[in-house]
């Protein structure tokens, strides 16, 4: 085994550093959280404009995907908005893994300026882990579909240029056999979206889709092909574009505080054993959740389908960012609960946001018990428990 | 022996569950956001004598005990209550406690008495002259902080700085401030005050432990109450074993917290004369109220953080959404857990009352 | 609210204690460990001779549930053999709820001597959980019945002069109407005891059941009436006698082993930061397990049936005895690991006890997952998930 | 970047993996207890050459990487065999890398690297004289040990204490025994030889973290088919929601753990010509080898205990019975992982290293 990056990656790795030391200023990350969205057009164009996009959409570009890894954990890491990104980024990789000419011309080349982005119209208000049980219908109308319904969780809408929509185009046949993928422009008439706040700073949406007309040249895929769509986009998604190590600002900043804030024991916070012992756990917990994601990187960088080992990297990532957070949250005590800004707050508010943001980790993008049964019922082979 | 309530705290339980969700709840606690207090419900919560309520008859209060505070706490705390009625009550309970210093001012006057001057508790000791993160120091109209070893009460101010730039944005938007007590009057002195200060947060541990046992409770109902509604593949989501079990360790949790909180308070309410009771954990024979205090409010920050984190948890995204109460509850269960001090260092301390000293 | 035990369960726990100060010499502790059979027939008819049993048992004596509980909470707390008086006073309880004359006369009356002990015989190799499930068959013949098949985990079979077993009497009825209760002499023809060691020192049997006869008026309750007979013993077993405050000698043992041993940092064990904080977690968990068992006893007492109160105090007692061990293993380290009589060994080897016998306590008189079933459907009001 | 075994790797892993299945496994475990040691499958592993395969070349050893050795050792850890492998290998290792320094004793020689003279290593510096608890101390005929500033080796005894009164009885049966320091020979002296220690210990690290991954998976596999070969209720135990979601976090976990104990051995490999590695956990950069070689040993110590607890835990009341499998690996575990001191006192450890020190 050779855990170095190599070269390339590494030489990658740097320039991602060196463009987020140039432009992931205080003012992109407080215009991130003073907004709600985790995107910035701006941010991502510079991005882009420094070669560092193109190359990294999953089999378009010719950097492999643990290229595309480094770049997502590199924005992670660093605190920079990527949500928007790395759908933006998966959707370019599902166009053009099953997109036609004309989504490449339209939609692909515009999403790699980072000027364009995308949201995900999966999830349904009542089908938010059962995706396979969706009612947005969408009918035939000569060359056009005609689409009803409503998506919850369409994170980004309020400023995305399309949403890929899981639509029943079917519902005669078993269910995941009769869905259908369309990649809709946000500017049709018939699409409303209403913001949906969070106990966090982040910002998500409801989307409602009232007759919405749409060429049949926007859809994806084959017709009623849509769960197969769907399956190329996790296999994309799954661990591979961050989410599994944010305890590692969560850390720095911690650490940076401890390093000057008083303890009610007397002395510095960096000197309670207890905060010295979870320091530690936290930084072992931050190697082990970037082994296993860069295990899913590798196994697709070598032909794999990493969905299982993505569960893996999931599960345990959250987790222990829950842990970590929870940790941290008792030991700063009151000033662990003042915000962003407040005179006395613990790690400048960090300790708060992480306490409103965390919990969500085990729920989108997969909850930890359809991980769990994932994991139990085709890695561990047990019988199916539903 | 007797675990069952009293007839009058069963009386006082219905009246203030029935006060509280009528003029409280989540929609109005989310309606007194950030700044976390509810003004209207303060004037109704008047009428009802709860804020002297705990003061003894001779001092013109309603001379309840602590074990029926913690009944009413319960019900506040089931309803996420915007009011400052624990901070009140105990800072009134401990100006009742004390001599009257200096004859020009009661320690216990009647806008206290009635609720119309908030009196808040600096829980934490105050550090060069300054009490910080005052639980209810954005609301009340005076604070009672220990500073050094002198007892002090700033104010009265005439607008409270909730009003103003005085509120600190936090977690559980809580009504919390800094507090500058220069110009505070003291009153008392030395190992009397200290001693007071420390009987009142006591007390303060007692009824939040209380607060957070019926927050946890109505948050194990609120999760519940979604996942039989909620279906998912076809089925109520609460018939997933999975799900069950994320929630079944939750009842023995609560109500093992409720009879700790409860135990407290009836040891605090033996130790008014004196009396410090048992403290004897090699055969777990404990009836002290301080360790009891310390115990109590571990132990209800413990399950009211994990009711809320499994109820949220399988309120799915909704859980994490503004408009659904559980996060309402999540991060007050968490507020009120962390606002004294880390449980770790809690424990420390309650070691410092059970075992040999550290060398 | 009073939390008092009041002068009469005081002056009975009073002279408990006194009967332990005198009885429970470090030589019955090292019996019981060292033949794994924590049945001492001297000492438990020394607490009958002091006249601590006969008022204990259920409903037979004058003495309340609460009496039972104090009983029981005093000879767990310290660390006296009682896992067979606790089947003792359970089955002097069911046989005076249900048993006849000849019951009383023949069994009841010497268990109460404390010279003679009875075994349970519910559970089977294949029917564990399952209670309902047991396969033993009880055959009628004339005024005998022929009893064939093999309990499981029939602990105390091999010093027991009774065992109260449950066979199917019916098999063409719903599983648990064809059950019935019987109290077979451990000296019938066609009964083998076989010793199933534990990796702790309890040792439990396996018992084989071959052709034997039992005359009908050892039969406990109504022909096919054992599943109503099982319903009397568990509402008496259930969080009274003793299993919920294992931690309490273990805290013992461990804060007087810490206030001598060295730590590896310096100074002594008592005054590592950890390890304070730790034995005050437990203690505090003592105190909730204590509460959660009283509350049981206090719902008996006033003639309610405190099952699902049981299972409350079970469930949160044994996770958190589970959790203090797996504390004071890990802060004793390689000392920790060392056994009873060994040079060095933390807790004179408690701690290494603790940790052998501790897995067991959220498998045996139902299991974690059998009582959070029973809480959620029960308690909760949730489906059935089965 | 590769994340595969090497093709040498892969035909060790197969080999060993079939040594230890055939010559050791929970029957030969169970009969080596309580000392904790088979010598017939010594004798036979003689014959692969494990022994001294982790020597250098240059010395008469197999030149094998820590990597290998890390393969090697979670086979073994997977059949808990009972031989002294790890400590051995390491140990000779350890002896190899010393200057000979009298001449007239080679530092390792044909008999440890042979195997038929067993080496023991001191994890934990000797107190006033003598060497507590040392992991193959009761079947080692010779032990190294740091006692102050100073490397020694006692022995060689004729006969082992194991054999007599020295064997310490345990939690993981393991040949653990004290031993005496006071006729022991000098190997070296000052930082030279506590670096020497201190690399010896992290290897054992590494390589304890191996033993303990195998372990882990192993007993995963065996809580796997026994539930779902176990019926209640008329289905199979593992069909049970519940039951599934309590083995479902452990693969990740165990994985895990096996990824970041290959890592610290591929670092350990590194640090041989005195590369240091990085260790910036602000950008979650870590190669540096003894920051690798703790978080393996942590991580690795929590994935056992936990995979062990589940998977005796659905076992139900079997895995209790000394007759099944698991409770052998539950001791062991929890005997390897505890050996060498509190994990949280290691992480404190690491802590010193990753962060500014403590003031």
């Amino acid at each position: 085994m050779d855990f170095s990056l190599g070269d390339r990656a590494e030489a990658f790795r740097n320039e991602v550093r060196t463009f987020l030391g140039g432009h992931l200023t205080a003012d992109v990350v407080e215009r991130m959280h003073a907004t709600g969205t985790f995107n910035d057009k701006d941010f991502n164009a510079g991005l882009a404009e420094a070669g560092l996009l193109a190359g990294a959409v999953p089999g378009y570009g010719d950097r492999d995907p643990i290229e595309l890894y480094v770049l997502f954990n590199e924005l992670e890491k660093a605190g920079a908005p990527y949500d928007g990104l790395a759908v933006t980024m998966l959707v370019a990789g599902v166009i053009h893994a099953v997109g036609t000419d004309f989504h490449r011309a339209e939609v692909l080349e515009r999403l790699l300026t980072g000027r364009y982005n995308c949201c995900l119209g999966y999830s349904e208000p009542d089908h938010g882990s059962d995706l396979a049980g969706i009612a947005t219908r969408a009918v035939r109308d000569g060359d056009e579909w005609v689409i009803d319904g409503q998506k919850m969780w369409t994170t980004m809408a309020h400023e995305a240029d399309w949403v890929i929509l899981l639509t029943r185009t079917n519902p005669d046949v078993p269910k995941h056999k009769g869905l259908t993928m369309f990649l809709v422009p946000m500017d049709h008439p018939g699409i409303e979206v209403r913001p949906v706040p969070t106990m966090a700073t982040e910002r998500t949406n409801a989307t409602f889709y009232d007759g919405v007309r749409v060429g049949d040249r926007w859809r994806l895929g084959e017709v009623d092909g849509g769960w197969s769509v769907m399956g190329v986009a996790l296999a994309f998604e799954r661990g591979v574009m961050g989410g599994t190590n944010p305890a590692v600002p969560l850390l720095r900043h911690v650490r940076q505080w401890a390093a000057e804030a008083m303890s009610p024991d007397g002395g510095r916070m960096l000197d309670d054993p207890l905060l010295r012992e979870r320091l530690a756990r936290t930084a072992m917990a931050n190697q082990v959740s970037q082994l296993l994601t860069l295990r899913a990187a590798w196994i697709a960088a070598t032909g794999g389908l990493p969905g299982l080992e993505g569960s893996m990297a999931k599960l345990y990532a959250t987790e222990r960012y829950q842990q970590a957070v929870g940790w941290f949250q008792q030991m700063a005590a009151a000033e662990g609960l003042l915000s962003f800004g407040v005179d006395g707050s613990a790690a400048g508010g960090w300790i708060d946001y992480d306490g409103r943001h965390s919990p969500v980790t085990t729920i989108y993008g997969g909850t930890t018990e359809i991980n769990r049964n994932n994991v139990a019922e085709r890695h561990l082979g047990l019988p199916r428990s539903r | 022996m007797d675990l069952d309530l009293t007839e009058d705290q069963e009386t006082i339980r219905a009246v203030f569950a029935a006060f509280f969700d009528g003029e409280t709840g989540p929609a109005r606690a989310r309606e007194a956001e950030p700044t976390g207090f509810d003004a209207a419900a303060w004037e109704r919560l008047l009428e009802t004598g709860a804020p002297g309520m705990g003061v003894p008859e001779a001092d013109g209060g309603g001379g309840a005990s602590l074990a029926d505070l913690a009944v009413v706490a319960i019900e506040a705390g089931a309803q996420i209550a915007p009011l400052p009625l624990v901070d009140h009550g105990v800072a009134a309970r401990l100006l009742s406690g004390l001599p009257n210093r200096n004859g020009s001012e009661p320690t216990v006057d009647e806008g206290i008495l009635a609720g119309s001057t908030i009196v808040g508790l600096a829980i934490r000791p105050a550090l060069n002259g300054s009490a910080r993160t005052v639980p209810s120091g954005a609301v009340a109209h005076r604070v009672v902080a220990l500073d050094g070893d002198r007892l002090v009460i700033d104010g009265p101010l005439a607008e409270v700085p909730g009003a103003g730039a005085g509120h600190l944005a936090n977690h559980g938007c809580l009504p919390l401030a800094h507090r500058d007590l220069s110009d505070a009057t003291v009153l008392a002195t030395g190992p009397e005050a200290v001693a007071a200060h420390a009987r009142a947060v006591d007390e303060w541990r007692t009824l939040t432990a209380a607060t957070l046992v019926g927050m946890a409770r109505e948050a194990l109902v609120l999760g519940v109450e979604y996942v039989q509604e909620r279906e998912q593949f076809g089925r109520p989501v609460g018939s997933f074993q999975a799900v069950q079990h994320l929630l079944a360790d939750l009842p023995g949790l609560i109500d093992g917290a409720h009879l700790l909180a409860s135990k407290a308070a009836w040891a605090g309410d033996r130790a008014t004369d004196g009396t410090t009771g048992v403290l004897d954990v090699d055969a777990n024979d404990v009836t002290n109220f301080s360790a009891l205090a310390a115990m109590a409010l571990i132990a209800a920050g413990e399950a009211a953080t994990l009711a809320t984190d499994r109820s949220l948890h399988v309120h799915g995204g909704y859980g994490f959404s503004e408009e659904y109460d559980i996060q309402l509850y999540y991060r007050r269960a968490r507020a009120l857990t962390y606002l004294l001090d880390d449980p770790a260092r809690e424990c420390r301390r309650l070691a410092g009352m059970i075992l040999e000293p550290a060398c």
